[in-house]
């Protein structure tokens, strides 16, 4: 049993799981009674019967999803400051995982909230038959998608995010494996959650299968560590790998398999293949989701195998110049392949794919083993820091979507025409979000590019012969992850592109139906919130303090 | 007793097929098992490396490992499922509506 | 003049103008502390008119009390000129140089030199350029000049102007314009630095653009007006390089700092004398250009596109002696006699040259022209080319030490400055007159045929300039005729009238020069001599075609001086240029100018002995060899070239017409000498060429057709389709790119875990390779 | 805060105010919404001309009692007490302004109303006006901030409004164009950026310095620090930075071969949009050139003159010679800028106080003849929908006044005397000939191709036409009787035209403190480089 201490430590997760036990029992809650037997007396059973009112609000467990991911959200975010403590071995809560449970409930929280309006119950719901006409199955497939299957949809959102927390807080790579299962396996389902439309069920499929393989992969990748070291601990694997004298290829050919399974995760290239799929035929909530917090998963993993576990005291780490190369690519990738896709779902899951580039570029500057620990620090930090505000426009861009999708869909670059005349706000939050992608200052994703480029630049613009006077030299002398660099900055302007012509799309174009959007007013709120947070952590006091949170988070680690 | 680097060797095989297998048939349940293939390869080795290395901890792996692998599989049979009930096919091949 | 009683009233608008410097004046005030007076009023006025008149326009009192604004230019150019006289007074009455030095400092700034080590603030020279004023004889002379011709030639538009209905409602501009001109003209002549001459310089060059441009809607005057601007720019840009050069070597642009002592530079350094003319001569070329010499002489003709005479007397009695006026600011630098720079005898040569060859060729083209302001503006080509030559001449002789004759034929050409400006003033007024009048009658007869139809085309196929439609107008046009007579007699250099005094200095000192060292002055001074006689006869066909004969169109009979405001400049322009040279000339007028004496006035005894002298020197000089030049030029210009005129276009009047004395005398014996058919000659290919104005128009033309556009057309190809081409290529190779990228995710997850299969293998190909 | 930290204010205020006129009709009460659409235009205009006013004062010394030709290179006037932005990574606001900065900042308060004034009748004015208005703050704060990271910040910032007054503004074309202008211009910025980061990386003043980097964006620290041992150590890495921030201001100014934005941004732009974009922006290239990249690398300085000298050279003659094969108005008049922008660097790379100050001089003088210029253009789009050269003949009859503010417009730009833009060429001519002699032979043939392609356009629009009484119209009126342009554009092209002639006529009301600055800056950075280098005339 956990000590109060432990219990202290486990609040958000105690609330993510009262929340699934009340998502489960309330919404089954009715006036059932159980007569005793032999008696007239009738005792309330509560379970099972006509339900009440207020236990049949088709809305509950969204409304319950949403507060256990805010109480959670909230212990997470006031955990951040001093939180730490080990539990049974395979636990360590800390600043680092707090703040890292701190972004996937506060991903989690606004896609459950955007949810609430995809979902409402609606009667006579049932699927579209071949003989339906079209506009028929139209309305057939509108109906399902609101139909209440809340409870399993926040059942298994609430599964996702325990399953991120707990891999936050593994200190054992199995019991990161396994907490990472647990999110997966749900988050399986969740983009497959949609399994009225053609494409959901496909969605599911593809993500499961290639995500599978990769889990697979990566677990037998582990299970290779294992045979290597006989200890899953990362702090016996760290000793075990610094002791090493050589390459032992176990330890080697292990770590990199995880490799593949983490990079599926973070959507780099070339394991991301299956993502774009997802993301487009995955509600816009749960594409958002699988953009930042199971991205942030993924990193996290990353931050563990690679720093953790691999990255040496001195010099050059391993894996240095995979992730570098990865890292070029992966943006390079996602950025081209953006550039002309005409549907917006997909378009946003390549420029995640991009994002991905960008933090495995910092990653490698970490790599390269150049910096000391303080540069090494910065560079983490403007990696959390990208993830935690990542939450902000990334997810506020898909919930821009989301609303669009309660109308119908938002496939198509044509369903976002005109959107500033049809909804001036959500257009200029979508426009705020899309410079904030690209990394347009003074929004807050352009201060997290920056302090990318920036930690890469510190790293390494030194390393450049001094005695070189003039730049030829220079260049051949320099280190050449100074070049990552120049790669991330010719990236974001090769993006710009595409993101410009989305927001060109909302202000240029005619709107192809000019009835206004659903009021949705919670969501819109959100929407609202999130634009004004991703300029207010752009400069200033918000900025700050978010840095000097993740700041905190990052010398925990 | 059985060397332990024998069965990890025969993990690798299975690891091996499984892979193979995983992108060389089209039939998503057929992939499924192959992806159970690669998973007990997984398995194997932990069980190789409890008798390497003489811990209990393999053993555990290889429970929880198997526990995942059977939850996998539910999960992945009911989105073929899904899959199915809209598009009529199981074939990883035909189901490409989204791409590009 | 009673009959436009009502129209003199409007003089009395600019009395509060002219009261302005007696004023001054009276409270004892220095001419030189308002000398500013002369640049701001027009200045002012310029903006004024052009905005009242925008605002204003067809307004009731603005169109018939201010004549659209041609009363205030008069009242500005009133005050011009009143304060120029006061300025010249005092100038006169000091016998000597005005300066005011920098009364404020335009623009100040540092420039670094190398000292040897290293870089340092200059610490002489190159501080920054002022604005003040710097007179001597030469810009004394030349303030009247363009005070006293701005000011009647301001009179003479109003007239001239406002009674032609093609202007109605435009005129302003036209005023607006010419007050600006007349800033320029005033500021270039007043300022005491070779920047601030430049841009005054460029200021005319605007004005004249804008007013040959007047009749904007005439596809013609667009061109003509363009053609102008860019030839002189061509030459203002080398007259730039000059000034730049100038500067680098004396570390100002100051007259009174250069010409201290041109042959050290800044801080002390001796000037070399390569550089030195290699400036002079790009200073040379922006003259070219505004005086419009040979090659860069083809806009004047086209700038007689501007309102009938009065721009194109800009263009001939004012602004093109700007180049003139430059030349002559080159004088201090070649005089080895007072710190000049030795050594740089071919920049006399050039300019001798080229006023040679300019003179010579425009007079022939003039031959052949039937418009008669085409015939004024090739003989201001040729005379100002003439001009030239003597001052070439003036700074060879300079420049080899031969002062005295050098300061002779400077003085002269600066004098025949005068003496041209105010003829060519007068003659182009008169022309204007006479294409005004004529226009009028035509106007009236088309009217009076066609009733209230009249038939447009004819209106427009008539050209009132073209002198076949003319023919005996002597009688119709007394004052005109007379005043065109005197005007044309000063030009060819009638012996006593006007322009003679000077030019005979002119073909003189250029022999001189020949007959003293300068070999290479021989073709100059062949060709200016051959120029006189060519003088003789176009100027003497332009008249008699114009007033002798009978009349060859029969709305001639219709003719008659009727405008105001156009008669009285022409009145006492026709004094001064009769009386005027040999006035100016006993009172030693080229001495002064060239500086040798310090005042205008009396040098002989008696007014008699000046007389004689003046007669002595002109008619029988000393030496044999200017003897026998000075009297063929008189022979050649004199007798032979008008005769010939005479034999071909002279004739009485027609029977029962009676003109003014002078003029029905003249026009009497011009039919005495029998008559000459010369058709063939007109036929011949020689007159064709020369009609095609030599075809130079055609080359540049040519030459611009032919390199200048299509290398633009390609430039601009190449701009969009190269250099933007490399981006729309990047952008279109990110595109092609991004669909073949797109293209690999298949939607197939087979191929999915396949090219993850494959990535991850070449992840271990790397590390292996990575630790091998 | 007005006087005692003007700059804070004139920056912000702007940015407050519009953003707060763009958002409130969207999130307030429809009444409210209505009330706010109705004074947008006028509250935009009232704030532009206050801040308009506030500048004058402050250049007048009304405000601040300042004596602006006695200010050292390295020394700023109405600094702030800094306030700390980001301390983790040493970002605080700090503003002040000297001889370098004051013209640009005056400039664009004079600009911004007078943008406002030509457009006033603009659709949707009350978004089109609250946009400018946010324009000016980012243009402003580009000129007045010393920090480098909120320099960047501004200086992207003026990209988004400018990327919507030509979206939604602009012409046909207006996708592409916006979106070239945003990319092309925020490509070459990020390379910047990484110079700046760079520079970042090398400062060393702990007072300043961010608590998770140990450096500082401090401008002022990082000159003196250059000005001491050097901000950067070695050579190479001092060049490639150098180069890399030349990228971001060259493209800005633009210079060829990295101009062509610029035509495309301007034909689509609105009228406002042009005028600013000629007026300012293009003078943010220069002005970050001269403030960070100059003033920090000297050494880099002198030795990429002969780049400077090429890349200003070809920008001068070649922009001139596309010039003339342009039938749009519009395009003609942007490359005409990059031919005008070529002439800084041309100035620059004197090394002469006189070429610099020329340099600066043609800035200013370019910032208010072009927009006249493209305001002209504007007029000639809006009463005769269209741009063609040679569509029309003779439109002078019809609308005098354009004609004559083309006229002056057209003069100026082609440098006629006594109008502001002579002076910048004579200075910059003068110091040429001293350290380059003959080559001076290509601007000068340069004003005469001006000449051509100008006189030639004019010749083709306002004049012929062969009838006194009607012009030739476009077929782009339809038959439409064309009028003479609005009050207002009249108005805002009057005041545009006072400006070029009182600047012409009486240069040194800015001349002087800008020459002043250009010795002391090349006293203070420069000449010692020049001697290190081995540079002799």
């Amino acid at each position: 049993m956990l000590s109060l201490d432990e219990m202290e430590n486990l609040l958000p997760e105690m609330a993510l799981v009262a929340g699934i036990v009340l998502a489960i029992l309330v919404p089954n809650l009715g006036n059932a009674t159980l007569r005793l037997p032999l008696t007239r007396v009738r005792i309330p059973l509560f379970i099972g019967g006509t339900r009440f009112t207020a236990t049949s609000d088709p809305r509950l467990p969204a409304r319950i999803s949403i507060v256990a991911f805010s109480v959670a959200f909230f212990f997470s975010f006031f955990g951040i400051e001093g939180a730490s403590g080990e539990i049974g071995g395979v636990i360590e809560v800390s600043s680092f995982s707090r703040m890292m449970s701190f972004v996937f409930y506060g991903a989690l929280l606004l896609a459950a909230v955007a949810t609430t309006y995809r979902m409402p119950a609606r009667r006579g719901a049932r699927a579209p038959r071949d003989k339906d006409s079209e506009s028929r199955v139209e309305a057939l497939v509108a109906a399902l998608m609101d139909n209440r299957r809340q409870v399993d949809f926040h059942l298994l959102l609430m599964m996702v995010g325990l399953g991120m927390s707990l891999m936050a807080m593994a200190s054992n790579l199995f019991f990161m494996f396994v907490a990472i299962e647990l999110a997966s396996l749900a988050a399986y389902v969740l983009v497959a959650f949609h399994k009225e439309e053609a494409v959901g069920g496909e969605a599911g499929a593809k993500y499961f299968i290639v995500g599978s393989v990769a889990s697979a992969t990566g677990i037998y990748g582990m299970s290779l560590v294992y045979l290597w070291a006989g200890d899953l601990d990362f702090d016996a694997l760290a000793a075990s790998w610094a002791a090493m004298d050589g390459l032992d290829p176990f330890a080697v050919i292990g770590v990199g398999l995880m490799l593949v399974a983490f990079g599926f995760k973070v959507s780099a290239a070339p394991f991301h293949l299956a993502a774009p799929d997802a993301y487009a035929g995955a509600s816009s909530p749960v594409a958002g989701v699988l953009a930042t917090a199971s991205k942030a998963m993924g990193f996290v993993a990353l931050f563990r195998v690679l720093i953790e576990v691999t990255m040496p005291a001195e010099g050059e780490a391993l894996w240095f110049c995979i992730v570098a190369i990865l890292a070029v690519i992966t943006m390079t990738w996602g950025n081209l392949a953006a550039l002309t896709s005409e549907n917006p779902k997909r378009m946003l899951a390549y420029s995640s794919v991009a994002h991905a580039g960008y933090m495995l570029a910092a990653l490698a500057a970490i790599g390269s083993g150049l910096g000391d620990s303080a540069t090494t620090e910065l560079v983490l930090v403007a990696v959390v820091f990208h993830l935690t505000i990542l939450v902000l426009f990334k997810l506020g861009a898909f919930l821009v979507l989301g609303l669009l999708e309660t109308e119908g869909r938002s496939h198509r670059l044509e369903d976002l025409h005109g959107l500033a005349r049809r909804d001036p706000q959500l257009a200029g939050s979508m426009f705020i979000f899309m410079l904030a992608l690209a990394g347009v200052p003074p929004l807050s994703g352009f201060l997290s590019k920056l302090l990318m480029i920036n930690g890469i630049v510190n790293i390494s613009a030194g390393t450049g012969s001094t005695s070189a006077d003039a730049i030829v030299p220079w260049a051949e002398t320099v280190d050449p992850v100074f070049w990552l660099a120049i790669a991330i900055v010719l990236n974001s302007a090769l993006s710009l592109f595409y993101y410009l012509r989305l927001c060109l799309v909302m202000f240029f174009e005619e709107p192809e139906e000019a009835k206004p959007l659903r009021r949705a007013r919670h969501l819109r709120r959100t929407i609202l919130v999130l634009a004004v947070l991703t300029v207010f952590f752009g400069i200033g006091s918000g900025a700050e303090f978010l840095l000097d949170l993740v700041e905190t988070a990052v010398s925990a680690m | 007793m059985i060397e332990a680097s024998w069965i990890a060797g025969l993990g690798v095989i299975l690891f091996g097929i499984g892979l193979i297998g995983a992108f060389s048939r089209k039939n998503a349940i057929v992939v499924l098992m192959c992806i159970e293939v690669m998973l007990n390869a997984a398995n194997l080795n932990f069980v190789a490396g409890a008798l390497h290395h003489g811990s209990v901890d393999g053993w555990v792996f290889t429970a929880v490992a198997i526990a995942i692998a059977a939850a996998e599989v539910a999960i992945g049979l009911a989105i073929l499922l899904s899959l199915y009930s809209t598009q009529e096919t199981i074939s990883l091949d035909e189901a490409t509506l989204l791409r590009n | 003049m009673g009959e436009h009683k009502q129209e003199w009233d409007r003089l009395l608008y600019i009395v509060p103008f002219l009261a302005i410097v007696p004023y001054l004046y009276s409270t004892g005030a220095s001419s030189t502390d308002y000398w500013w007076l002369i640049i701001a009023a027009p200045l002012v006025f310029f903006a004024t008119i052009a905005i009242a008149g925008q605002i204003w326009n067809g307004d009731e009192t603005w169109v018939n009390r201010l004549k659209e604004g041609g009363i205030l230019g008069l009242g500005a150019l009133s005050v011009s000129l009143s304060a120029a006289v006061w300025l010249i007074y005092d100038y006169l009455e000091h016998h000597g140089h005005i300066e005011t030095g920098d009364p404020f400092s335009w623009l100040t700034f540092d420039v670094l030199t190398y000292n040897g080590e290293g870089w340092s603030v200059a610490s002489t020279g190159f501080s920054g350029i002022g604005f003040g004023i710097y007179l001597d004889a030469v810009s004394i002379m030349l303030l009247f000049v363009a005070t006293f011709l701005c000011f009647l030639i301001c009179w003479f538009a109003i007239g001239y102007m406002t009674t032609d209905s093609i202007n109605d409602n435009s005129n302003h501009r036209f005023f607006a314009e010419f007050v600006l001109f007349s800033m320029g003209m005033f500021g270039m002549v007043l300022a005491d630095n070779f920047l601030w001459l430049f841009i005054f310089w460029e200021i005319m060059g605007l004005c004249s653009y804008l007013l040959i441009g007047f009749y904007y809607w005439k596809p013609s005057a667009a061109y003509a007006a363009k053609k102008a601007f860019l030839t002189t720019r061509v030459g203002d840009v080398f007259l730039m390089i000059g000034l730049l050069m100038l500067y680098d070597i004396y570390g100002s642009l100051d007259f009174a700092v250069v010409f201290d002592d041109p042959s050290t530079g800044v801080g002390g350094a001796l000037v070399d004398a390569g550089q030195l003319q290699t400036a002079l001569l790009m200073l040379f070329i922006g003259a070219v250009g505004k005086s419009a010499q040979f090659p860069l002489h083809v806009w004047l003709p086209d700038a007689m596109e501007g309102p009938t005479p009065v721009s194109a007397l800009i263009h001939a009695a004012t602004m093109v002696n700007a180049g003139l006026y430059l030349v002559a600011r080159m004088v201090p630098f070649v005089d080895v006699g007072h710190h000049g720079v030795a050594g740089m005898e071919e920049l006399g040569l050039i300019v001798a040259w080229i006023g040679g060859i300019t003179a010579f060729m425009a007079a022939a083209i003039a031959f052949v022209q039937n418009d008669i302001k085409k015939v004024l503006a090739y003989s201001t080509m040729s005379q100002l080319a003439y001009i030239f030559t003597g001052l070439g001449a003036a700074l060879w002789l300079f420049n080899n030490g031969k002062h005295h004759a050098g300061a002779l034929v400077f003085g002269g050409a600066l004098f025949h400055l005068f003496n041209h400006a105010m003829a060519k003033g007068m003659l182009f007024m008169a022309s204007g007159s006479v294409i005004h009048e004529v226009h009028h009658a035509h106007d009236h007869l088309s009217h009076d045929g066609d009733g209230s139809d009249h038939d447009h085309g004819s209106h427009h196929d008539f050209d009132p300039q073209d002198m076949r439609n003319m023919g005996g107008l002597a009688s119709k046009l007394p004052i005109t005729a007379t005043a065109m007579m005197f005007g044309s007699m000063s030009i060819i250099g009638i012996p006593l009238i006007g322009g003679f005094w000077s030019k005979e200095i002119i073909v003189g000192k250029t022999w001189y020069a020949y007959f003293h060292g300068a070999d290479a002055l021989l073709g100059p001074a062949l060709l200016i001599l051959a120029t006189a006689g060519m003088t003789g006869f176009y100027m003497s066909r332009m008249w008699f075609m114009t007033f002798a004969g009978e009349p060859k169109n029969e709305l001639v009979d219709h003719v008659h001086e009727a405008t105001p405001w156009i008669k009285t400049p022409l009145v006492l322009l026709s004094v001064i240029t009769a009386l005027g040279g040999f006035g100016l000339a006993l009172f030693g007028m080229v001495d002064w100018l060239s500086g040798e004496y310090d005042h205008l006035a009396l040098h002989k005894a008696t007014f008699l002995d000046q007389v004689i002298y003046e007669l002595e020197h002109a008619f029988l000089p000393e030496d044999m060899q200017l003897r026998y030049v000075g009297w063929t030029t008189i022979a050649l210009s004199f007798i032979l070239g008008p005769i010939m005129a005479a034999r071909v276009y002279g004739g009485a009047l027609k029977e029962g017409e009676q003109a003014t004395g002078l003029v029905h005398w003249l026009t009497s014996l011009s039919g005495k000498f029998g008559s000459q058919n010369v058709d063939e000659l007109a036929n011949s290919q020689l007159a064709e060429a020369l009609q095609q104005r030599l075809y130079f128009d055609d080359l540049y033309e040519g030459i611009l057709a032919r390199t200048i556009v299509p290398f633009a057309n390609f430039a601009a190809w190449f701009d969009a389709n190269v250099v933007d081409g490399v981006i729309k290529q990047i952008e279109s190779n990110s595109v092609l790119g991004s669909v073949q990228i797109r293209r690999v995710t298949t939607g197939s997850a087979r191929d999915y875990i396949l090219m993850a299969a494959v990535g991850a293998l070449s992840i271990f190909a790397l590390i292996w390779g990575v630790s091998a | 805060m007005i006087t005692s930290d003007p700059l804070t204010f004139i920056t912000l205020t702007p940015i407050i105010v519009g953003l707060a006129l763009l958002i409130l009709p969207h999130i307030g009460p429809a009444s409210m919404a209505d009330f706010v659409r109705r004074i947008a235009r006028s509250l935009s205009m009232a704030i532009a001309v206050a801040i308009f006013a506030i500048t004058t004062m402050l250049f007048l010394g009304q405000i601040g009692n300042i004596d602006w030709l006695d200010i050292m290179q390295g020394d700023y006037v109405f600094q702030n007490e800094a306030v700390v932005l980001l301390g983790e990574i040493g970002v605080r606001w700090t503003v002040g302004v000297d001889a370098l900065s004051f013209p640009m900042v005056w400039l664009t308060a004079m600009l911004i109303p007078i943008s406002m004034l030509v457009e006033w009748d603009a659709k949707d004015g009350h978004i089109f006006h609250p946009l400018i208005l946010v324009m000016e703050g980012a243009l402003l704060g580009v000129f007045v901030v010393l920090d480098l990271f909120v320099f960047y910040v501004f200086w992207e910032l003026t990209l988004i409004p400018m990327f919507f007054l030509i979206l939604v503004w602009g012409g046909d074309d207006r996708r592409y164009a916006s979106m070239k202008f945003f990319i092309y211009t925020f490509t070459a910025s990020v390379l910047m950026l990484i110079g700046i980061l760079v520079m970042y990386f090398n400062t060393g003043d702990a007072s300043l310095a961010g608590s998770l980097t140990d450096h500082h964006f401090d401008l002022v620290s990082m000159t003196a620090q250059a000005a001491g041992d050097g901000l950067i150590a070695g050579e190479g890495l001092r060049h490639f930075v150098w180069i890399l921030l030349l990228i971001g201001f060259a493209t800005k100014m633009p210079s060829v071969p990295v101009h062509t934005w610029l035509p495309d941004a301007h034909v689509q732009a609105p009228t406002a949009g042009s005028m600013l974009l000629a007026g300012v922006m293009l003078k943010m290239g220069a002005y970050g050139f001269l403030r960070i990249a100059v003033t920090i690398f000297p050494e880099s300085t002198v030795v990429f003159t002969p780049l400077l000298i090429i890349l200003g050279m070809v920008s001068l003659v070649y922009g001139a010679i596309v010039c003339m094969g342009q039938t749009n108005l519009k395009r003609m008049v942007a490359y005409s800028s990059v031919s005008h922008m070529g002439l800084i660097f041309l100035g620059i790379a004197t090394m002469q106080p006189l070429g610099i100050a020329g340099a600066l001089f043609m800035m200013f003088a370019h910032g208010i003849i072009s927009p006249l210029l493209f305001a002209v253009a504007g007029a000639f789009k809006h009463h005769y929908h269209t741009l063609e050269i040679g569509s029309m003949r003779g439109i002078a009859h019809h609308s005098p006044w354009l004609a004559g503010h083309m006229m002056l417009g057209w003069m100026a730009s082609l440098g006629l005397p006594l109008l502001a833009g002579f002076v910048a060429e004579v200075a910059v001519l003068i110091a040429f000939w001293m350290t380059f002699g003959w080559l001076v032979i290509l601007p000068a043939l340069t004003l005469i191709i001006t000449a051509v392609y100008y006189l030639s356009s004019m010749q083709r629009t306002i004049f012929e036409g062969g009838d006194p009484h009607v012009g030739v119209l476009p077929e782009s009126l339809h038959g439409e009787e064309p009028r003479d342009i609005t009050w207002h554009e009249n108005a805002g092209m009057f005041v545009l035209a006072a400006f070029t002639v009182l600047f012409g006529i009486l240069p040194f009301i800015f001349w002087d403190m800008m020459s002043d600055w250009s010795t002391e800056f090349m006293l203070e950075t420069l000449v010692d480089a020049m001697n290190s280098q081995g540079v002799k005339p």
